[in-house]
């Protein structure tokens, strides 16, 4: 798997403190688009366009949606028609430019991988105009007790993809420039103090880990598929997809016609789906391929760590703990895997004896 | 992200495309003549499929069921079994409906060059093997000894009435057929398709299988080609899935790590024997 | 003429639920002149035996979906009675908003939709959409926008979703009461006055007959009572709440799957007449500018006239909920959580004005916060026997017209009502068998 | 249909009426619905009769004898038969008295005179006649009712969503009501309401019945771990449905 290239502790940065980090924020605005966290309801976090910068949060968990719902709408148009006329009007993608601030690494790394499957076969032009013209500005985070993104070789200050990133200190932020355009936008905002020595800072400890190195993972699903930790899970898991839907490399869809009120106009719509709903694998004649709840979550899994690793050479689950902290029946993808890999170990010992 | 060629034109729009006939062949099934517009030629191969569109119906898998060595028009058979079937068998010679396509991994005719082919087809499963056949029969050289079985519930919904009778004529194509059920005007085999299998002569080594049928049929036809001692490695299937897009992404169509769209929906059998969600 | 006279309306049409008019004269001897209720019982106390005290008001809401959000704050009020949880001013101010939007809703589906096409003389509202389009047009905006009401603050307007007890799951923001407010007086004023005067243009078909009886209703010396104050009937003054058993009296009769109910007299009547009566002098200025122009004034004895009373009202409760919304933006919607910490278990009865008229729910909890008894008393059982009287005074009084007319006016006094039988099927205090 | 305008009917059997009045609440569609179709019966707007009715909607459950023998007179005459509500669908709120002898029940309500009105268990729709399409939810959800109105004047089968309120739900973005301490049965309630409890703040009380295929063990599991007991949870999840969670389900695993 991909060793990730840049390193910031051999980096020079500038110091930001939370005042200025608001004011680079307000210049941000004053260019682009500019997105980000806020806080919704009482407890919860979700991605948002910045009217006023002083809703912005910098320190958050993680957000409800991942980023994929600027480039994967959970609802889109994809045509729409005319049933009297039978013709369509393809529906306009127009982007501008837009900045994302306040991004973690992990949810960095499941953008990149949801552009390997929409780039890959048949490269799909709706999402890729959206990705279009996107910049990233990254910033650090208090891992939780879901996040596990280390265990899968993504820490709390991977840069890639960035073009700045905001490492948290006390008082204000070290604001590193990533690439060229980060470089630029540091310069035309001009309030930074440089730091002359690279800062090194310990990254805070994860509490939530995968008992394996990641790079033994696609080896482990190759001997568990009949693993009774699956059944095990099955017994609690509700099937309510909430773990499809929020997991931000997921990207199923579901396409459906509606039409307006006159039965003659109406739109050709996708929006997310995901393969723990009963319905998804059902086809005519009503059988269901993936009846079983077991083989439901088994499916879930291995689509994260061996069916399109296989292909892209990439773990296709960043460690967001969106699916394990979201889930009403308090299932946790960790405790899967490292059920799967005592199992695993379990039986490579019973072999060896 | 800067280094991907996409086309801007969207995978997801149809080209309005023109029902040139349409014929019902059966209570349930219905096909349609289409030509691409200016007569465009689709350039499948046997066993692809397209998206049929209509708005406000919304779209559906239908395989091709006509040989591409035939004419730029192709065809479609159709049951009708919910919102796009039922609706297209309402259209009529003129309507214009939405192709997208052709899409999938059809039938790697190479393999079956200097071979004995053998079809095995349940129920609407003739449709795509259709293509082939006539593919193969247009191109009889290139091919050994060709055999065709096919089976349905009952005498009523046998397709393609007249091609069989053809088949049957020929002195090149072995026939047989078979009903599960009988009725008064039925002179022929009556048992599931599987019945028809043990009796064919076949040279095991050098025949190669493409077997098309309702999810049900498979189990019991690959065990019956087992037990023919076929080697798994002559079989090809084609395997049917919903599916929301055709290319790939929705997502619908997955089992275990292959998509019934793009690697499929004809798959060489050991590819997938040891999928567990697959048949 | 004839002193023979035999109607049977089975099931009356363009009202909420299932009754049936029966009339039985024999040489001139009126033998039967009655509403029978046929609607299917429900027992709705039985089923809330043993619910917690969260899901008490999302049950009782089904009791009736057209006054559900009656039904949802009388439960409210009586679970917060029960366990004793106070509501803010906040919470008051906007369930009095809410109250307002189902009565303005509910009356104006009754008077224009349902009662108007009597008057010009069609069998629904479905012909005059091509004959007064402008009107109907009108009048679904003004349905939309008492409709709106409910949407906005408490997420729907049937079975509303957020009110739950001791306050709101969800507030509606400042810019969407900011929204609501412009549309009400941009649209919804104009509508009414449209709407008015197209009533206004039919009101001699109302029939001129009158029966003075006992009149009940919500009162409170504060303002025309909806959401909240002590029973008063017009023959004896004010009672609180707590004497709602004495006032009401509700006994099984034959012909009905609805108990009916007495006070002072045989029979007595609830509804927008009987508050209209009783709290006339509380009305907003407009809507009493209203009344005069459709020709209603207190005490008025006419049960006919009770859909003009609901058009007043719809008048009054624009204006007030306009001057609510006001206050709320003046002051500042502040988030706050409902509060339903219970600080004692116990019983707890509330009553509030709904469409219909006086509503009361009563109930006692456990010490886990389940419910041990239930009783609801609702407006239109309450009114059933007045029903009935009416029917008795009026039929020899129009004997001469024929029985074509006089059933045409029959159904039009049982609609006058604007009876709403599926939430009248009901029981009375219950003793719950163990 | 082609040609004329098909001939919908609505028809009332036991329920609160809600969902009539919600029908009557797309103020804005509802005279352009009025021209795609002819209404011939509509007891609660209009007088009047028909014969014959392309398309019936059927609101409230089955809960009298009468009952009964109206549902098969109205399915005789009817092309096609959609249950609107919940009541229709599953016998809704009223089955929650189907927990209780009805004995008991009745003599609650009505005293000594319990037998003036007879009462039989609350059933849906379909337990009497053959139901075509269902709209569900207490009430009935507006935007599924107006899909299948839609789908049926274009002649077309609608599609009713078979997963959970969960899914609408992350589709809106919404605050999780789990994550404010709250209950709900989002994750095991079939979709089509648009997630509208949640939406306002409020848990799913499972209105519109668990989703086919539920892992019933596993709901009242998730249940427990926010503090109900397997009573009290089971109880929870009858609300609205004590005839769907009571009937034999297959199990999701
Ligand atoms: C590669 C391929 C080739 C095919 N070739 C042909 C062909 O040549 N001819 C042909 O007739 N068919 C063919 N099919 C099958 C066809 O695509 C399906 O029957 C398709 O569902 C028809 O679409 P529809 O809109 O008419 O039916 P739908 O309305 O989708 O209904 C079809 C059936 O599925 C059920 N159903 C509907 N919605 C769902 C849902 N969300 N989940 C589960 N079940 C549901 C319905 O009850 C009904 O039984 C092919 C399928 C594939 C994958
Ligand atoms: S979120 Fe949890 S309960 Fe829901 S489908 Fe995923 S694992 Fe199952
Ligand atoms: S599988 Fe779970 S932890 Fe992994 S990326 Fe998806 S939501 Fe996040
Ligand atoms: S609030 Fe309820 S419906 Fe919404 S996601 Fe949470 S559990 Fe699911």
């Amino acid at each position: 798997m991909n060793q990730k290239l840049n390193n910031i502790n051999e980096m020079k940065c500038q110091f930001l403190d939370e005042n200025a980090t608001y004011d680079f924020l307000k210049f941000l605005k004053g260019r682009s688009k500019v997105f980000a966290p806020h806080r919704k309801g009482e407890a919860s976090y979700i991605y948002d366009e910045v009217s006023d910068v002083k809703d912005v949060v910098l320190q958050y968990p993680r957000t409800i949606q991942p980023l994929k719902k600027y480039f994967l709408p959970p609802r889109e148009t994809l045509l729409s028609f005319n049933i009297d006329e039978n013709n369509f009007t393809e529906s306009e993608i127009n982007v501008e430019p837009r900045i994302f601030f306040g991004i973690h690494a992990y949810e960095m790394e499941g953008v990149m991988r949801l552009d390997y499957t929409f780039e890959q076969g048949q490269p799909e032009s709706n999402y890729l105009t959206r990705r279009e013209q996107s910049t990233f500005i990254g910033i650090s985070y208090e891992p939780d007790e879901y996040h596990f993104s280390k265990s899968l070789g993504i820490d709390i200050d991977s840069v890639d993809g960035f073009s700045l990133y905001f490492k948290k200190t006390d008082n204000g932020y070290y604001v590193y420039e990533i690439d060229a355009a980060g470089q630029q936008l540091m310069k035309e905002f001009g309030k930074g103090k440089r730091v002359d020595i690279p800062v090194t800072k310990e990254e805070p400890e994860f509490t939530n880990k995968i008992k394996y190195h990641y790079n033994r993972l696609p080896q482990i699903f190759e001997h568990v598929y009949d693993s009774k930790v699956w059944e095990e899970v099955a017994e609690r898991c509700v099937g309510c997809g909430t773990c499809n839907l929020l997991c931000p490399t997921c990207y199923c869809f579901d396409v459906r016609d509606e039409v307006e009120i006159n039965a003659t106009e109406g739109k050709r719509e996708r929006f997310w789906d995901g393969c723990m709903l009963n319905p998804f694998a059902e086809v005519a004649g009503n059988e269901n391929f993936r009846e079983k709840l077991s083989s439901r979550t088994r499916h879930r899994l291995y689509r994260k760590f061996k069916y399109i690793t296989n292909k892209s050479g990439e773990l296709h689950c960043v460690g967001c703990g969106r699916c394990s902290k979201y889930c009403p029946a308090d299932i946790s993808i960790t405790k899967i895997i490292n059920n799967l890999i005592d199992d695993y170990a379990d039986r490579q010992q019973k072999q060896v004896i | 992200m800067e280094n991907v060629v996409y086309e801007k034109k969207d995978l997801y729009y149809p080209v309005m495309s023109d029902i040139l006939s349409v014929e019902t062949l059966t209570a349930m099934e219905k096909r349609f003549q289409i030509a691409m517009p200016e007569n465009q030629p689709l350039n499948h191969k046997p066993g692809q499929f397209v998206e049929v569109s209509l708005f406000g119906f919304g779209e559906a898998p239908i395989s091709i069921c006509s040989s591409p060595t035939r004419s730029p028009n192709f065809e479609l058979t159709v049951r009708a079994t919910g919102r796009l079937t039922d609706k297209m068998h309402m259209l009529e010679a003129g309507s214009r409906l939405g192709i997208r396509g052709p899409f999938g991994h059809g039938f790697d005719v190479d393999v079956f060059k200097g071979k004995d082919v053998l079809f095995v087809a349940g129920g609407i499963g003739l449709a795509p093997l259709k293509s082939l056949i006539d593919y193969t029969l247009d191109k009889r050289e290139d091919f050994n000894k060709v055999k065709i079985i096919y089976g349905t519930k009952n005498p009523a919904e046998i397709l393609f009435p007249k091609a069989i009778e053809e088949w049957r004529q020929k002195d090149d194509v072995e026939f047989d057929m078979t009903v599960d059920r009988a009725d008064k005007s039925w002179k022929g085999n009556v048992g599931v398709i599987t019945t028809i299998i043990p009796p064919l002569q076949l040279d095991v080594e050098n025949t190669v299988v493409a077997v098309c049928g309702p999810p049900v049929m498979y189990r019991f036809v690959l065990m019956a080609l087992k037990a023919k001692r076929i080697p798994d490695d002559n079989i090809y299937i084609s395997l049917e899935r919903r599916m929301k897009c055709g290319v790939g992404k929705c997502g619908h169509c997955q089992i275990n790590d292959v998509y019934v769209c793009q690697d499929g929906p004809v798959f060489h059998y050991p590819h997938v024997k040891s999928l567990e969600e697959a048949i | 003429m004839s002193t023979d006279l035999n109607i049977n309306v089975h099931h009356v049409t363009r009202v909420e639920g299932h009754g049936n008019i029966v009339v039985d004269m024999k040489k001139g001897n009126l033998n039967k002149a009655q509403l029978e209720i046929v609607e299917p019982p429900r027992f709705f106390e039985a089923m809330l035996k043993g619910r917690n005290f969260h899901e008490v008001a999302i049950i009782t809401s089904r009791i009736c979906g057209i006054c559900s959000l009656g039904h949802q704050m009388t439960s409210l009020k009586a679970t917060e009675a029960a366990l004793g949880l106070e509501v803010s001013e906040q919470t008051e101010i906007l369930r009095k908003i809410l109250i307002h939007g189902s009565t303005f809703q509910s009356n104006i589906l009754h008077a224009l939709f349902l009662a108007t096409p009597d008057f010009f003389k069609v069998g629904s509202v479905f012909p005059l959409v091509k004959t007064n389009k402008a009107v109907v047009e009108a009048a679904l905006r003004l349905k939309r926008l008492a409709n709106d009401i409910g949407d906005v603050i408490s997420g729907r307007a049937v079975h509303p979703i957020s009110c739950v007890p001791g306050g709101f799951t969800k507030l509606p923001s400042e810019d969407d009461l900011r929204t609501l407010r412009d549309k009400i007086v941009t649209q919804g004023l104009p509508d009414a006055e449209l709407a008015i005067d197209a009533l206004a243009s039919v009101a001699h078909e109302i029939p001129p007959f009158e029966r003075e009886t006992e009149y009940i209703s919500v009162y409170s010396d504060k303002e025309y009572a909806l959401y909240d104050g002590d029973i008063c009937s017009s023959d004896t003054g004010l009672y609180p709440v707590e004497k709602y058993l004495e006032v009401t009296n509700e006994f099984v009769v034959d012909h009905s799957s609805s108990k009916h109910a007495r006070f002072n007299r045989d029979s007595y009547m609830v509804g927008a007449l009987a508050r209209f009566n009783n709290s006339y002098a509380l009305l907003k200025p407009k809507a009493k500018d209203v009344a005069a122009k459709l020709g209603l004034e207190a005490p008025n004895y006419n049960p006919y006239m009770n859909t003009v009373a609901q058009v007043v009202e719809v008048v009054h409760c624009v204006e007030d909920t306009l001057e609510m919304i006001d206050y709320l933006l003046d002051t500042g919607i502040k988030q706050e959580k409902p509060n339903q910490e219970p600080t004692r278990y116990g019983r707890g009865i509330a009553t509030t004005e709904v469409p219909r008229g006086i509503l009361f729910h009563d109930y006692t909890y456990n010490r886990q916060g389940m419910i041990d008894k239930a009783n609801c008393i609702i407006p239109t059982g309450q009114n059933l026997a007045n029903i009935d009287d009416d029917m008795k005074k009026l039929v020899p009084e129009i004997i001469a017209e024929g029985k074509d007319a006089i059933t045409r006016k029959l159904e039009m006094l049982v609609r006058a009502y604007d009876p709403c039988i599926s939430c009248s099927v009901h029981m009375l205090d219950v003793e719950f068998i163990e | 249909m082609s040609g004329q305008k098909p001939k919908v009917a609505f028809f009332d059997f036991t329920g609160c009426e809600g969902c009539q009045l919600n029908k009557l609440n797309f103020e804005n569609e509802l005279l352009d619905l009025l021209e795609l179709v002819d209404i011939v019966e509509f007891r609660e707007a209009m007088d009047g009769k028909a014969d014959y009715y392309d398309i019936a909607f059927i609101e409230g459950g089955i809960s009298t004898p009468q009952c009964i023998e109206r549902i098969h007179d109205i399915r005789r005459r009817c092309g096609v038969m959609v249950a609107l509500g919940q009541c229709a669908v599953s016998g809704g709120i009223n089955a929650m008295k189907n927990l209780h002898p009805s004995e008991w029940v009745q003599e609650a309500v009505y005293g000594e005179d319990k037998y003036l009105f007879p009462s039989i268990p609350a059933q849906p729709v379909s337990a009497i006649v053959n139901v075509d399409y269902e709209v569900r939810g207490c009430p009935m959800s507006a935007p599924e009712y107006l899909h299948v109105f839609k789908s049926l004047i274009l002649g077309r089968k609608p599609e009713i969503k078979d997963y959970a309120v969960c899914v609408e739900c992350k589709l809106k973005e919404n605050e999780c009501v789990l994550d404010k301490g709250m209950f709900c049965l989002g994750p095991i309630t079939r979709a089509g309401c648009e997630a509208i409890c949640p939406s306002n703040g409020q848990y799913c009380t499972g209105c519109r019945g668990p989703v086919s295929n539920i892992n019933r063990d596993g709901a009242v599991d998730m249940l427990k771990k926010h503090g109900y007991s397997t009573e009290e949870a089971l109880k929870r999840m009858k609300m609205f449905n004590t005839n769907e969670i009571d009937k034999e389900i297959k199990w999701g695993r």
